[in-house]
């Protein structure tokens, strides 16, 4: 039987095994240690029965405290918005034309509008406002309706074409489905436009006539220098924007059929404060007009 | 080296297998010392506590828009105040800085004298020396306590402990509090916490540490000492042979005499030790060691033990420094019959100076030149420009100035690198103006329109520079970044 | 103590000694795992999801390869601040199709989990490409090289087929039309591409690395990270019911 | 020895390993042939290259050997050890050491610098890192714990290895799986399990030799002469047996085709990363913790030539440790989908772990009560007592970061980094380093190391890398936290992401300098290796066979 011999420096007796010359003493465990490591458990078990822990047949012990981090987080949001209520109110309150001058409301309707561009807007005119064939972007400075923030404010409510009573409505003729223009006469017209934003016109085209014709019949709108009318939404023509492209194939399409494209009116969807932001992030994404 | 003599008392050997699962913490009762050490014990626990409880209530006026605590962070604004250093969330780099700066410290400390961090200026040892006081105020000495520690509880004694231990736990408390009074303004906090209008976290946290303190020095003591801190280990092994430590010269104390006997053997010319074997060493020691076992690890080098046998020394007649802080080599060397020498300038001891001076030179250049204004960029990153119907190119980019001082301050911003960039600041008008107020240390974040003309000839990506000027100093600071082009 | 007597048994029988540690460290796999699969309430209850497209799965496949996920999570946690940054908290539904899931474990680059449809294709390539061109301050390294790299489209449908073996549910044609998929996918306007989102309802084809001639690694990895976190309708998602 | 009577034989083993490895190299070929893709194909032939090799080996080691196999004693009756593979084992660990530390610094470097990325597929950062893991991980660590588990298993049960040729099996076939795991990190190769990356056909052989290892082992104590089994052996038990069950948990998967490189997981999503993190932590739980507290059990002892402090102490941590350990996986994954009661158990039980870690901590500290002031003069048992330091303070911080309101804000930051660093490099770099450092004199029959004054030099500059690694990360990580949830008084978030990354900026350089000296450091110490084994005092006599207990 191994012998417990007492080690001489600290007076503790080994447990008499020795493996390649390494003895053991036998020093009971340092009660700190002991009462800690129990203090931890006791601790632990308090924990578990408080909070959402062992998990059971078809459920798990939910704790005492009702815990859960995805309820928390919900709370914190909500004491953010309650928070950002008040700046909500003093947005409700500001004059549009105040918010960008006073920084604080600024960045706050810019953070609202951003947020609620990404629910609303983004789907049609592209995360970054970019838009896409048919959808404006946002970012330039070439708008169909006005680009202030007042004009901004107006369509956002109301929409285009969108049914509103008050909402921005516009028709450009169908001038080849109707029978206004023959289709060479189409392709003159559609040349001579070509030409108003400095692109090459196809051979053998009689501009002179195209001009004859534009301003015989879209001049009434989108004036006689095609520099667009904002009250009525033509857009203009000398640039090099183009909402359904500005290429033959589709300025023939467009003079043929006519275009209408639809922005729903969303003072029936969003409270005033939103569409406020939202005038104001617009405007702010490329200065406005 | 010739090992220690060993001659402690054995401890009743524990049988191997019926003995208790655990060890009773051995108790230590402590005598109270006079002398040198304990003067500077004393006088150093006076100060580092003064500063401790203390600091929070100074004041330091940095005008009317920032707080005037001396020494302060600002949890919920994210600064950091000490005196004329105010820090902002990105300058914590400094605090690397100081973790080095302390690390080489402790360090050179530990070159020059061992743990002498551990003896004299640990809190651990601060608190446990001051509730150590306490002990002795109320229950008396050494032997008394012992004495009581024995007896059963009579009303008396009751009443001592019931004294002594909420005389700890208000000291624990205040503890506590003093802390938390460095994180908010403290005159202001102190009102609050009386009348019960702190935030709830503060007093958690004034709970929190009340129990530490009271648990760790008035209860485990040592025991942090020698079984939690990693300090004692890691400084076994950073020491060399030159560093002083708490040191029994064993050359001469031994071998261990009476007094009577000594003065028979030298009486007759025969070698006899200076230790008499009185226990005082042991009798004081914080941690309960015999220090003439020599260096280990309950040993934090607090030089009591220098005290008390400096007493018994001169009451016997003999030179005092029986127990000193020595080195070894100086043992050796007097057994050789050699003087022994000091080193404090060595290899170690100069590297460590040099690494804090060098540490500390380049923080408090980067603080001394610290610019008080500074600019951040993000590009846009959808889309990433956009042709207007001119056929200009316009890239926005959200800016975000600093301003790190405590006034308001007009900042102008330019941009250059591309062709004839204009700039327009969003919610500036006119929109040519590029002029930005920023308010006393707070950020600004503007969104900045740049556009270059048609004709302008420029890269597919092109770099810009942004450059913002404090009209009235005319402080700069520069930022580079992208512009991008069809 | 006779509890510390009886250790003896163990310390001198390596077997048991063996089995007795198999069993000391079997309980807490065993408690903490085996519910993941039998609790209804583990993966919620969403509207949208849908394995990934073949080129999506592709791309899937180069974010693993170059170790993207030791950079970037895809777990953004109910904490108020993520919440802000990143969007809607993660959902386990969301990743009930990863094999194997991408959480992640460091962020020295922001968070992907919700970045579909956050950026432009442009910017990703750009970024790819060169991520100091668009981004100065950025310390990501640059992918030129999956722009030059052609997608192999033929092995697809293996790796489809493997997934669906461990569970993944692609239909019998999602996998005989992985390569057209992923061909159509990585084109734009290309007449096919009804068929693509009839099979992947919500997916979108265009040239998402800018060089329409060929289908590279880019096209790939670009369209994962557009489809990241865009399936689930969060819209139709009940937070409250899915608390746990 | 009467050794002319014996007629040398081939054994089973010998034949029957030859034959298996010829057939290996045939499968190998064949699948090369038929690869889908490069990096198996690459795979393929390296694995035939290296089957051709064993089956040279397995018959050079034949012809080389006399008639009878080496016998379980000496002539003097001692006890016939099996070190000739510990050396291999021992000299592959200081190799791949300072190859794993300096991908290290390169890839920390790329943080600070990213165009050292140059671009190029196999130097980014997203296939270095892995790299850098497993290399220091499994590559240095695995042969620091296969060698010293080796060698102690047979100076604690005083009996000769396990086996004629499967201790070899064990440490060849380990590094084989080493460079497969390796190259193919570089070659895009990876399942992205954390800490388990290597593709399906490296696991399948990782699995064969960890088997055969836990078979040399167990089969080692099997035969001991000691009635006890030493508490070394407990945890590099509970060390191989646990990892084996770790390895098949989380790497259950289908290949895309037997012929090529690409497999994909049965588990998926939530439960995945429950996998993974069961696995992720428990590597440190087991592998850098069981592992390595049982080469501190022998080497921390046999070094200050002390007795353990506390057989009881062993006794209860082993337990606690083992089983609570298991639970700590969810700590990784708070506040992830993975449902709250999981999170809550990660937690509680990472809480209750904190006192078994630190029982280990305290045995080895303890241990060298009386034996203080060798630490003044043997600079390998200082290497010793410093890693078991920073064990005990890892193992505190672990806890602590483990709580959901610390991990709320030290998660996916550099606070992380920080925190594994200072147990990578402090415990399991140090620990393995001083079991290094005693080893090779030993195996190499030696008076002693070339040069103590050049583990010095390595424990200084090692000591002072690791102070400034760790502080650096320790602030980055604590300051981005804080800098992603920091709010505007608007109440919006002030920062952007970028912002965050350009602060780290001044951390990443500093870190950078840290890991470098940690490297200088190990590369003293491959010289200090190198130069004893070459140019080292031979020892006097051959190290005496302690004398029984009894």
């Amino acid at each position: 039987m191994a012998k417990n011999e007492i080690d001489a420096v600290t007076g503790t007796a080994t447990t008499g095994h020795e493996w390649d010359g390494i003895k053991e003493l036998n020093t009971p465990l340092p009660r700190w240690w002991l009462w800690t490591f129990y203090a931890c458990c006791i601790w632990a078990a308090l924990y578990m029965v408080a909070y959402p822990a062992w998990p059971l047949v078809s459920s798990y012990t939910s704790g005492l405290l009702g815990y859960s981090s995805r309820a928390n987080v919900a709370a914190d949001m909500a004491a953010l918005q309650a928070l950002r209520g008040e700046k909500a109110a003093l947005l409700a309150k500001a004059d549009l034309a105040d918010i960008e001058k006073d920084q604080a409301l600024l960045a706050f309707a810019r953070a609202q509008g951003r947020a609620a561009f990404g629910d609303n807007c983004a789907p049609c005119h592209g995360s970054g406002a970019t838009g896409s064939k048919g959808y404006p972007n946002l970012n330039d400075d070439d708008w169909l309706w006005g680009g202030t923030l007042d004009a901004l404010h107006q369509t956002i409510q109301y929409g285009i074409r969108s049914g509103n009573a008050q909402a921005r409505e516009n028709q450009m003729p169908a001038f080849g489905k109707d029978g206004t223009l023959k289709k060479d006469e189409i392709v003159q017209v559609a040349n001579y436009v070509l030409s108003l934003s400095g692109q090459p016109t196809r051979q053998g085209v009689d501009l002179a006539a195209g001009k004859q014709l534009f301003a015989d019949n879209c001049a009434v709108c989108h004036g006689e220098d095609a520099k667009g009318n904002q009250e009525l939404g033509a857009p203009n023509l000398t640039d090099r924007i183009w909402l359904y492209g500005g290429d033959e194939a589709s300025l023939v399409e467009t003079i043929t059929n006519s275009r209408g494209g639809v922005m729903p009116a969303w003072a029936d969807r969003l409270d005033p404060v939103t569409i406020k932001a939202l005038a104001v992030y617009v405007h702010t994404l490329g200065g406005g007009r | 080296m010739v090992p220690p003599p060993m001659n402690m008392p054995v401890k009743p050997p524990v049988a191997a297998l019926d003995a208790p699962l655990y060890e009773a913490a051995k108790k230590n009762y402590p005598q109270s010392v006079h002398g040198r050490f304990r003067t500077v014990k004393w006088v150093l626990m006076a100060v580092f506590l003064g500063i401790y409880y203390l600091l929070p209530f100074v004041r330091w006026d940095r005008g009317p828009n920032s707080p005037s605590q001396a020494v302060l962070v600002d949890l919920p604004n994210r600064r950091f105040y000490f005196f004329f250093i105010e820090l902002w969330p990105q300058e914590v780099y400094y605090f690397t800085g100081l973790l080095v700066i302390a690390a080489m410290v402790l360090f050179l400390m530990n070159a020059v004298a061992g743990r002498v961090w551990c003896g004299y200026a640990c809190p651990q040892t601060v608190w446990t020396d001051l509730f150590y006081a306490v002990e002795r105020w109320i229950e008396g000495d050494r032997r008394e306590r012992m004495k009581k520690a024995k007896e059963g509880l009579t009303a008396r004694r009751v009443g001592e402990l019931a004294l002594k231990h909420s005389i700890w736990l208000v000291i624990a408390w205040w503890t506590g509090g003093a802390w938390v009074l460095y994180f908010a303004d403290a005159p202001t906090l102190v009102k609050d916490l009386a009348t019960f209008q702190a935030p709830m976290v503060a007093y958690a946290a004034i709970g929190i540490l009340t129990f530490t303190t009271y648990t760790l020095a008035g209860h485990m003591r040592e025991q942090v000492c020698i079984y939690m801190c990693p300090w004692p280990r890691i400084q076994a092994a950073l020491t060399d042979e030159w560093a002083l430590n708490v040191t029994y010269r064993y050359d001469r104390g031994e071998p261990r005499t009476s007094i009577k006997k000594a003065a028979d053997l030298r009486a007759l010319g025969q070698k006899a030790g200076d230790c008499v074997d009185c226990l005082q060493c042991v009798a004081v020691c914080p941690t309960g060691v015999d220090i003439r076992h020599g260096a280990q690890l309950g040993c934090i080098q607090c030089g009591l033990c220098i005290d008390a046998c400096d007493a018994v020394m001169a009451k016997v007649g003999r030179p005092t420094g029986l127990i000193a802080y020595d080195n070894d080599v100086n043992i050796e060397r007097r057994l050789a019959g050699e003087a022994p020498i000091y080193r404090f300038v060595r290899a170690r001891t100069i590297i460590y100076t040099g690494v804090i001076a060098l540490v500390g030179a380049v923080m408090l250049y980067t603080l001394s030149t610290r610019t008080l204004i500074d600019i951040n960029v993000l590009h846009d990153r959808n889309p990433l420009f956009v042709a207007l119907s001119d056929g200009s190119i316009r890239n926005a980019y959200t800016i975000r100035f600093l301003n790190k001082r405590s006034d308001l301050r007009t900042l102008e911003l330019t941009a250059s690198g591309v062709p004839i960039p204009t700039l327009h600041v969003i919610g500036e008008e006119p929109a040519s103006r590029t002029i930005v107020a920023v308010g006393p240390d707070q950020t600004r974040e503007v969104r900045v329109l740049v556009t270059v003309p048609p004709a302008a000839r420029i890269e597919k990506s092109n770099a810009i520079t942004f450059t913002v000027r404090d009209v009235d100093s005319g402080d700069t600071a520069t930022v580079g970044d992208h512009f991008f082009g069809p | 103590m006779s509890l510390m007597a009886k250790h003896e048994i163990l310390e001198k029988n390596s077997i048991l000694l063996l089995i007795g540690i198999l069993l000391v460290v079997s309980i807490g796999g065993l408690v903490e795992i085996a519910p993941l699969f039998y609790l209804k309430s583990t993966i919620e209850k969403v509207e949208g999801m849908r394995p990934y497209t073949p080129l999506e799965l592709a791309g899937r496949n180069v974010y693993i390869r170059e170790g993207c996920y030791t950079c970037h999570s895809q777990q953004v946690r109910p904490l108020r601040d993520e919440v802000e940054r990143y969007g809607h908290y993660s959902l386990a539904a969301e990743s009930m199709y990863d094999h194997p899931f991408q959480w992640g474990s460091k962020r020295t680059g922001p968070d992907l989990s919700r970045v579909g449809g956050k950026y432009s294709d442009e910017w990703h390539v750009a970024h790819l490409k060169n991520p100091r061109a668009v981004v100065p301050q950025s310390v990501m390294p640059g992918y030129p090289f999956l722009a030059q790299a052609d997608l192999d489209l033929k092995g697809l449908a293996a790796h489809m087929k493997a997934l669906q073996t461990v569970g993944v549910p692609y239909s019998e044609e999602q996998i005989k039309n992985a390569a057209k998929d992923a061909k159509v996918q990585a084109t734009l306007d290309d007449p096919s591409a009804a068929d693509l989102q009839g099979r992947y309802p919500k997916s979108t084809a265009r040239d998402y690395d800018g060089n329409p001639s060929r289908v590279t690694e880019m096209d790939a990895l670009v369209a994962y990270l557009q489809m990241m976190g865009t399936l689930v309708d969060l819209k139709l998602y009940n937070d409250k019911a899915n608390l746990r | 020895m009467a050794q002319s009577t014996v007629r040398k034989t081939m054994t089973f083993g010998e034949g029957g390993l030859a034959f298996v490895f010829a057939v290996t190299t045939l499968l190998c070929l064949v699948g090369a042939a038929k690869a889908q893709d490069a990096p198996f194909a690459f795979h393929a032939y390296l694995s035939a290259a290296a089957s051709v090799a064993a089956v040279f080996m397995i018959f050079r080691g034949y012809f080389n050997r006399p008639a009878e196999l080496p016998g379980q004693e000496t002539d003097d009756g001692r006890a016939n050890y099996n070190d000739a593979p510990i050396k291999f084992a021992t000299a592959a660990a200081v190799f791949w050491g300072v190859a794993g530390f300096t991908v290290g610094l390169w890839i920390a470097l790329e943080l600070a610098y990213p165009v050292l990325n140059f671009d190029l597929p196999f130097l980014n950062f997203g296939r270095l890192r892995p790299l850098h893991t497993s290399a220091v991980i499994f590559a240095f660590g695995g042969n620091v714990l296969i060698a010293s588990s080796f060698y102690v298993v047979q100076r604690t049960c005083r009996t000769r290895l396990a086996g004629h040729m499967a201790p070899w099996f064990v440490v060849l076939g380990y590094n084989f799986f080493i460079v497969i795991a390796g190259t193919g990190y570089l070659l895009g190769v990876t399942q992205s399990k954390e800490y388990a990356e290597p593709e399906w056909y490296a696991d399948l052989w990782l699995t064969i030799v960890w088997v055969v290892y836990l078979l040399v082992y167990l089969v080692t104590i099997i035969k001991r002469k000691e009635p006890h089994i030493y508490v070394a052996n407990w945890f590099y038990l509970a060390f191989i047996v646990t990892i084996a069950v770790l390895h098949l948990g989380n790497n259950p998967t289908l290949p895309v085709s037997v012929f090529g490189s690409k497999s994909y997981i049965v588990w998926s999503g939530v439960q995945d990363a429950m996998f993974q993190w069961w696995y992720g932590h428990n590597a440190v739980g087991f592998f850098l913790t069981a592992g390595f507290l049982g080469i501190m059990y022998y080497f921390v002892p046999k070094r200050a030539e002390r007795p353990v402090y506390s057989y009881r102490l062993s006794i209860v941590h082993f337990w606690a440790l083992i089983f609570l350990y298991i639970w700590a996986g969810p700590h990784h994954l708070h506040y992830t989908s993975l449902p709250d009661w999981t999170q809550t158990l990660g937690m509680t039980f990472s809480i209750m772990l904190w006192m078994p870690s630190w029982g280990g901590m305290i045995n080895g500290l303890m241990t060298l009560s009386g034996a203080w002031d060798k630490l003044r003069t043997d600079p390998v048992l200082r290497m010793l007592v410093v890693s078991v330091a920073f064990y005990g303070m890892s193992t505190f911080e672990g806890p602590m970061m483990s709580i959901k309101a610390v991990n709320s804000l030290s998660h996916y930051t550099d606070w992380t980094v920080g925190h594994v660093h200072s147990g990578a490099l402090g415990w399991v770099g140090f620990v393995s380093f001083g079991a290094v450092y005693c080893l090779v004199p030993w195996l190499w029959n030696k008076k002693q190391l070339y040069s103590l004054k050049a583990v010095n030099w390595h424990f200084w500059i090692a000591t002072i890398g690791i102070v400034l690694y760790v502080s650096a990360m320790w602030v980055s990580g604590i300051l981005q936290g804080l800098m992603w949830r920091a709010y505007t008084s608007l109440g919006f978030l002030e920062y952007s992401f970028i912002e965050t990354v350009e602060a780290m900026h001044p951390f990443y350089a500093i870190r950078a300098l840290g890991g470098a000296l940690f490297v200088i450091g190990s590369l003293i110490m491959a010289w200090n290796v190198w130069m004893t084994v070459r140019s080292g005092e031979p020892a006097p006599v051959a190290r005496p066979a302690m004398q029984p207990a009894e």
